[in-house]
């Protein structure tokens, strides 16, 4: 059962070309790895995902909460979409640079991922109405259940920045998680980890897809991406290359091909 | 009716340059230190200032305009030993006020060297308007009109065809990235403050004898230079001259066809509506936010 | 949590270290306050009143004060905003007990501190121009300088006899100028002058030829320029470089050298009204005024640079005021303020002052002298 | 309440130091303008400090505040507290109009164009004498009474002005505090982020620079009142540039840095008149003096002196409170 459908996208940048006539599907519940030389078109698809970059033709289409009762499955369709109504409709992303809330502790940033779990207004919040202080009693355990969910409740009340480079790239899944989105992108995640935390992260990955989220993972790590995916699409030059198993990719010739260059 | 409009052209010109020139003071600092130099408007007034002491003094003209731009660019020196060097690295609100305590610091001073008298220096050839077709223009106009061109297209050519303005093009662009290959970065922020001090002065000078001046001059001019800047797209050199030219026709065109009273109103609102229209100003570049 | 409360503990010792701070009595001398625009954009004002102050308030206190105590002066600088004034009100009765007050240089910070003066029962010689702080009268509020009703129909009057009928109008943007120009719109038709043009510009602006070419496009006969500062003398300027060949009138607010010369020949010709004190030694020998002005004059420039006419509105109010303290034997604020309301001609260096109950100014027309610019030096107009 | 032990003790503070010092100049009439700076300051402080929204025309929704007041009451005879509320209305709406475009912009661009409001909006006060006296102002204002209670005296006008500011602070603690409070710091921190969890961005921007503007326009009613006297030099751009000294210099994204700033900005001046004509030097010299050597700002900086201090003397485990 597909999570996520995408239609012949189109995208480029001033005749350069990112993205074209690309068209998958992502099935719910497993971690579904994007792989491609640089340039060819991995984070261009991300922010087109997530409403930075709006296609130029093509739809993105996204499977609604709790659409079964009647057969008929009912999608949004994304790519017209203003970021902020994308992330509600359940798609969270970590970032390739950190965009972190600096200006505020780690406890508050996870906090800040829990936004859309939380609804008290602008003017009960000027008051603090009693519903305001439960409210962020909720918010403030859920977000230490998400720290420790990525090994941080140690550092809850740290300043940002004053975290480690490590830290920080699991903050900011901590953060994601919070939000309780149904497909978590994570933009090369192991970029600039050294071998244990590069380790540490593919069992967080696969103990994220366990937990019921389904992963997007953009990552040039071969070694984490062929142990965590169930699935990988390899992108070369904004087209699809090939979509299968690991093992089914590890020995595509096409895929060889483009990636190791033919011996003559 | 037409003979209007080319006299409210020729006025409009006249102070437009003069807001052009103070537009591409700020530029210039703005290029080489990314910081917005609200003092811009007080170099004006030193430069001023200090020209008519000079004269007053006796010294000649020529001599004294020279002196003024050293005294102003020492003053530029001076402002960016000891204020904006020591708050490396500070941000864009911080910087902000440090160039405001600067402008009231040197208004201060002003106010103690020069007092609160207005003062004036004599026409550079005479007061006899010319008659163009309807309209009439000062001696002095001229001058400020084709001094302005010389020294733009001097700061163009200097930016542009120098290796000592490529050095300074490249301290705004990525400080570590020029020190890495070897300019010495130090010395090229205090060359941009010196460049734009010495601007200011000129302007200075060209505009005390039809303007006066006195030690609060400097607020308005420096206030206008900012929006010319901001206008043309800041840290564009040639989008600080179109800036100018442009709030300054528009000043006279709204002050002859719709109120006088309403003038620097109009000149605001109509920059309001550019900067909505094109949210870096008219040639700035419109940088996209990378993720 | 520990690293607000003791921050928070230095903003209330900051606050309570300055309540201490001096609550000084003053021994039993004579306080006047003022408070003047000695900087910012009125300081052509606001200068010259204060040093007049000073130097007479040293000059008497050396000859023995008034019956027999010293004069203290405490003056604060406004820079004309009426914010700090009514603060500065509210400090000189408060915290230096002052007996007496001279002061607002503008028409603004004159009218913000109106209530407050008569609220603390305290008088108050004011040295700006415009009409309101007379009219209707305030019991507390007295007022030296000529009022810009007076100026407009001293020029009106001119114009009338020049036969002009047509009249263009260009002013500035502050107080006095905007007051100005009301008074001369209400009063141009019972000299059955009619204002073809309306103009206004900024204080600080540096080119007014737009709205004077639109002037030369009106069939006015005549120019009146109310304003102060250096804006009239661009205006000057402009209109000679515009070549328009139209007489011009100016207000008494140029009334100094300082226009005269930052308009070079473009001044000659300009009529104004203006207080005897700025023709001092182009008075007939037999004037009345010749005296006072001439003492003040040479008084004046001995120590400081030319002399002004708001100078001159200084001189005057401290005089009235000395004059009152000796006829009231004494600083009761309410026989102080009775006694300045009798003043009696009194030949000041700003005209003859007769004040009385309902006219807390006390000079008519006549004190204002009609100039003419000739060749870069004042003549009287009779 | 532990989080608000720091604003129990302020408001006690306050609230007895009228007892202590009855007549004293600083307190009751200077006092008064530091109350009314610290609302003004404190509201500029969550659209500056923690939302990073640079503005250059605050003074501008101080005087249409002020204005709407003094006009109203005056030449319509309305009732003061009518007239203060009708001219918060009158902010909000114009501050929902311009918020949307200006606060597209960034940066240098964003203080220009709210510098530029501030401007026309002066020379609106300047210009149409018929309704704002012009430059001379609007004079004869009625005062404000509570409940017949009319607040005439200046120690009055000291308690209605430090309980605005008490108020005022409580509820920017709140909003700090709560969702709505780190939404506004998230934007600040990253905008993309920010968006990335829910938050619409624009709107956020938006209402806090509303709420500013209400804050400011409630304040410049007060200041009416008070006054009975309005005039245009009152809220030129230089009060604007005064306000976004005392934010920055108090230390940013910090409500109690922005209520420090608001004092000292407030006293400066009357301490610096001993220096008389030394006193815009001296003055030029301390802001460039304090931002160049604790850009964080003079709270913030000595904040940390005081924690770093008491670390030395009392060395215990317990890591520095959250940031308030």
């Amino acid at each position: 059962m597909n999570l996520l459908r995408v239609k012949h996208l189109e995208k480029s940048f001033g005749g350069v070309s990112a993205i074209s006539n690309l068209s998958f599907d992502l099935p719910k519940g497993i971690v579904f790895s994007v792989i491609g030389p640089n340039g060819a078109g991995k984070t261009t698809l991300f922010n087109m995902l997530c409403g930075f970059y709006t296609p130029d033709q093509g739809s993105i289409i996204f499977k609604k909460e709790n659409a079964e009762q009647n057969k008929e499955v009912i999608y949004h369709s994304l790519h017209n979409m203003a970021t902020h109504q994308i992330a509600a409709c359940g798609i969270s992303r970590s970032f390739q640079n950190l965009q972190i809330f600096f200006n505020m502790t780690a406890l508050e940033n996870v906090m800040v991922g829990c936004h859309l779990q939380s609804s008290s207004r602008f003017l009960p919040s000027l008051l603090r109405l009693p519903s305001v202080i439960k409210e962020e009693q909720r918010v403030k355990q859920q977000a230490l259940n998400a720290l420790a969910f990525c090994h941080l409740d140690h550092l809850a009340n740290e300043m940002a920045d004053s975290l480690a480079y490590g830290d920080l790239k699991r903050l900011e899944i901590a953060r994601a998680l919070a939000s309780k989105p149904k497909l978590l992108m994570l933009d090369e995640p192991a970029a600039g980890l050294n071998d244990t935390e590069t380790q540490q992260m593919s069992h967080l990955i696969r103990k994220i897809c366990d937990s019921g989220v389904t992963v997007l993972l953009v990552e040039h790590n071969m070694e984490l991406v062929m142990t965590s995916s169930d699935q990988i699409l390899v992108l070369n030059f904004g087209h699809l290359l090939a979509q299968g198993t690991p093992d089914e990719i590890q020995n595509n010739p096409v895929v060889v091909k483009a990636y190791l260059g033919e011996d003559i | 009716m037409s003979d209007y409009i080319l006299q409210f052209l020729i006025s409009g010109i006249t102070v437009g340059s003069i807001y052009a020139l103070v537009g591409l003071g700020f530029t210039i600092i703005y290029n080489a230190s990314d910081v917005v130099n609200f003092a811009q408007g007080e170099f004006v007034m030193i430069g001023a200032m200090s020209a008519v002491s000079f004269s007053i003094a006796g010294i000649p003209l020529i001599i004294a305009i020279i002196m003024a731009m050293m005294v102003t660019v020492l003053v530029g020196f001076a402002l960016n030993q000891f204020a904006i060097k020591p708050a490396k690295g500070a941000s864009v609100v911080t910087t902000i006020i440090i160039t405001i305590g600067a402008s009231i610091f040197l208004r201060g001073a002003a106010l103690l060297i020069w007092g609160k008298d207005f003062y004036s220096l004599p026409a550079f050839s005479g007061e006899q308007p010319i008659h163009i077709a309807g309209a009439t223009i000062l001696p002095q106009n001229l001058w400020v009109m084709g001094i302005s061109v010389l020294l733009v297209s001097a700061v163009l050519w200097f930016f542009k065809y120098t290796l000592l303005g490529k050095a300074i093009l490249a301290c705004s662009c990525n400080h570590t990235a020029a020190q890495m290959v070897g300019i010495n970065v130090g010395k090229m922020m205090l060359l941009s403050y010196g460049l734009s001090a010495m601007l200011g002065a000129l302007a200075g000078v060209l505009i005390v004898p039809i303007t006066f001046s006195s030690y609060d001059a400097g607020i308005m001019l420096g206030l206008k230079g900012f929006s010319a800047a901001i206008l043309g797209g800041i840290g564009n050199p040639i989008g600080a001259i179109v800036g100018g030219l442009l709030l300054g026709i528009l000043e006279s065109l709204g002050a002859g066809f719709i109120s006088s009273g309403y003038k620097d109103a109009i000149a605001f609102a109509i920059i309001l509506f550019v900067l909505f229209v094109r949210p870096s100003g008219l040639l700035g570049h419109e940088h996209q936010e990378r993720v | 949590m520990r690293s607000k409360i003791a921050t928070l503990l230095s903003i209330t010792s900051l606050c309570c270290s300055i309540m201490i701070s001096s609550q000084v009595y003053a021994g039993d001398t004579i306080k006047i306050g003022s408070f003047l625009a000695v900087t910012g954009g009125a300081s052509f004002l606001g200068d010259p009143e204060l040093k007049t102050l000073q130097m007479y308030i040293d000059k008497l206190n050396k000859e023995g004060g008034v019956l027999g105590k010293k004069i203290e002066l405490v003056h604060y600088d406004t820079g004309g905003n009426p914010k700090k004034a009514v603060n500065f009100i509210k400090r000189l009765v408060k915290k230096d007990r002052v007996d007496v007050i001279i002061g607002g240089s503008t028409s603004g910070t004159t009218l913000a501190v109106a209530p407050l003066v008569k609220k603390f029962k305290i008088p108050m010689i004011s040295l700006a121009g415009s009409i309101k702080i007379v009219e209707p009268t305030q019991k507390w509020l007295f007022k030296v300088p000529h009022t810009d009703r007076m100026a407009a129909a001293k020029v009106f009057a001119d114009m009338q006899k020049r036969g002009f009928t047509k009249v263009a109008l260009i002013s500035g943007s502050g107080g006095f100028d905007k007051s100005g120009r009301t008074q001369s719109l209400a009063l141009a038709s019972k000299y059955n002058i009619q204002i073809v043009a309306d103009e206004s510009y900024g204080n600080k602006d540096t080119d007014m030829t737009a709205q004077l070419t639109k002037i030369r496009a009106s069939d006015a006969q005549a120019i009146l320029n109310f304003g102060f500062g250096k804006a009239p003398a661009i205006v000057t300027k402009n209109i000679k470089q515009l070549g328009i060949k139209l007489p011009i009138y100016q207000s008494h607010g140029v009334a100094s050298k300082k226009y005269i010369e930052l308009s070079g020949d473009a001044a000659n010709g300009v009529r104004l009204p203006a207080a005897a004190i700025v023709v001092a030694n182009e008075l007939a020998d037999n004037d009345i005024q010749k005296k006072v002005t001439m003492a003040y004059k040479t008084q004046y420039e001995a120590k400081y640079d030319q002399v002004s006419s708001f100078g001159a509105h200084a001189y005057d109010a401290l005089m009235i005021t000395l004059k009152a303290i000796k006829q009231a034997k004494g600083v009761d604020k309410k026989a102080l303020r009775t006694a300045i309301e009798r003043t009696q001609n009194y030949v000041g260096a700003g005209g003859i002052f007769n004040m009385s109950a309902d006219d807390h100014m006390g000079l008519k027309e006549d004190s204002f002298k009609l100039l003419e610019i000739v060749d870069g030096r004042w003549q009287i107009v009779n | 309440m532990k989080r608000l032990s720091g604003f129990y003790l302020l408001s006690l503070v306050a609230l007895i130091l009228p007892q202590i010092f009855p007549d004293n100049y600083y307190l009751t009439v200077v006092g008064v303008f530091a109350t009314l700076h610290i609302i003004l300051a404190v509201g500029l402080n969550l659209l500056m400090g923690y939302c990073g929204q640079i503005s250059l025309g605050h003074a501008a929704f101080f005087g249409l505040g002020a204005y709407s007041s003094a006009i109203l009451t005056t030449r319509y005879q309305l009732d003061p507290w009518l007239a203060m509320i009708s001219g918060m209305v009158l902010v909000f709406i114009i501050a929902n109009l311009i918020a949307r475009p200006i606060l597209k912009l960034k940066g240098h661009y964003l203080a220009m164009a709210t510098l530029g409001f501030g401007i026309i909006v002066h020379i609106i006060f300047v210009q149409t004498e018929a309704l704002s006296g012009g430059p001379d102002g609007l004079g004869d204002i009625p005062t404000l009474s509570i409940a017949g209670w009319a607040v005439d005296s200046d120690i009055r006008w000291y308690y209605v002005t430090t309980i605005s500011a008490l108020g005022t602070i409580l509820l920017s603690l709140n909003l700090i505090a709560s969702r709505s409070g780190r939404a506004i710091r998230a934007v600040h921190g990253s905008e993309f982020a920010a968006q990335m969890m829910g938050i619409n961005s624009n709107k956020t921007k938006v209402m806090v620079f509303v709420f500013a503007a209400v804050l400011a326009s409630f304040a410049g009613s007060l200041f009416a009142y008070q006054q009975n006297f309005v005039s245009p030099d009152s809220f030129s751009f230089f009060f604007s540039i005064e306000l976004v000294t005392m934010v920055v210099l108090g230390g940013m994204a910090s409500t109690y840095g922005a209520v420090f700033g608001a004092i000292l900005l407030t006293f400066l001046p009357e301490l610096l008149i001993v220096f008389e004509d030394y006193e815009m030097l001296v003055y030029g010299a301390i802001l460039m003096l304090v931002m160049i050597f604790m850009p964080q700002g003079l709270f913030i900086s000595l904040g940390h002196q005081l924690t770093q201090l008491k670390k030395n003397y009392w060395p215990n485990k317990k890591p520095a409170g959250d940031q308030q």
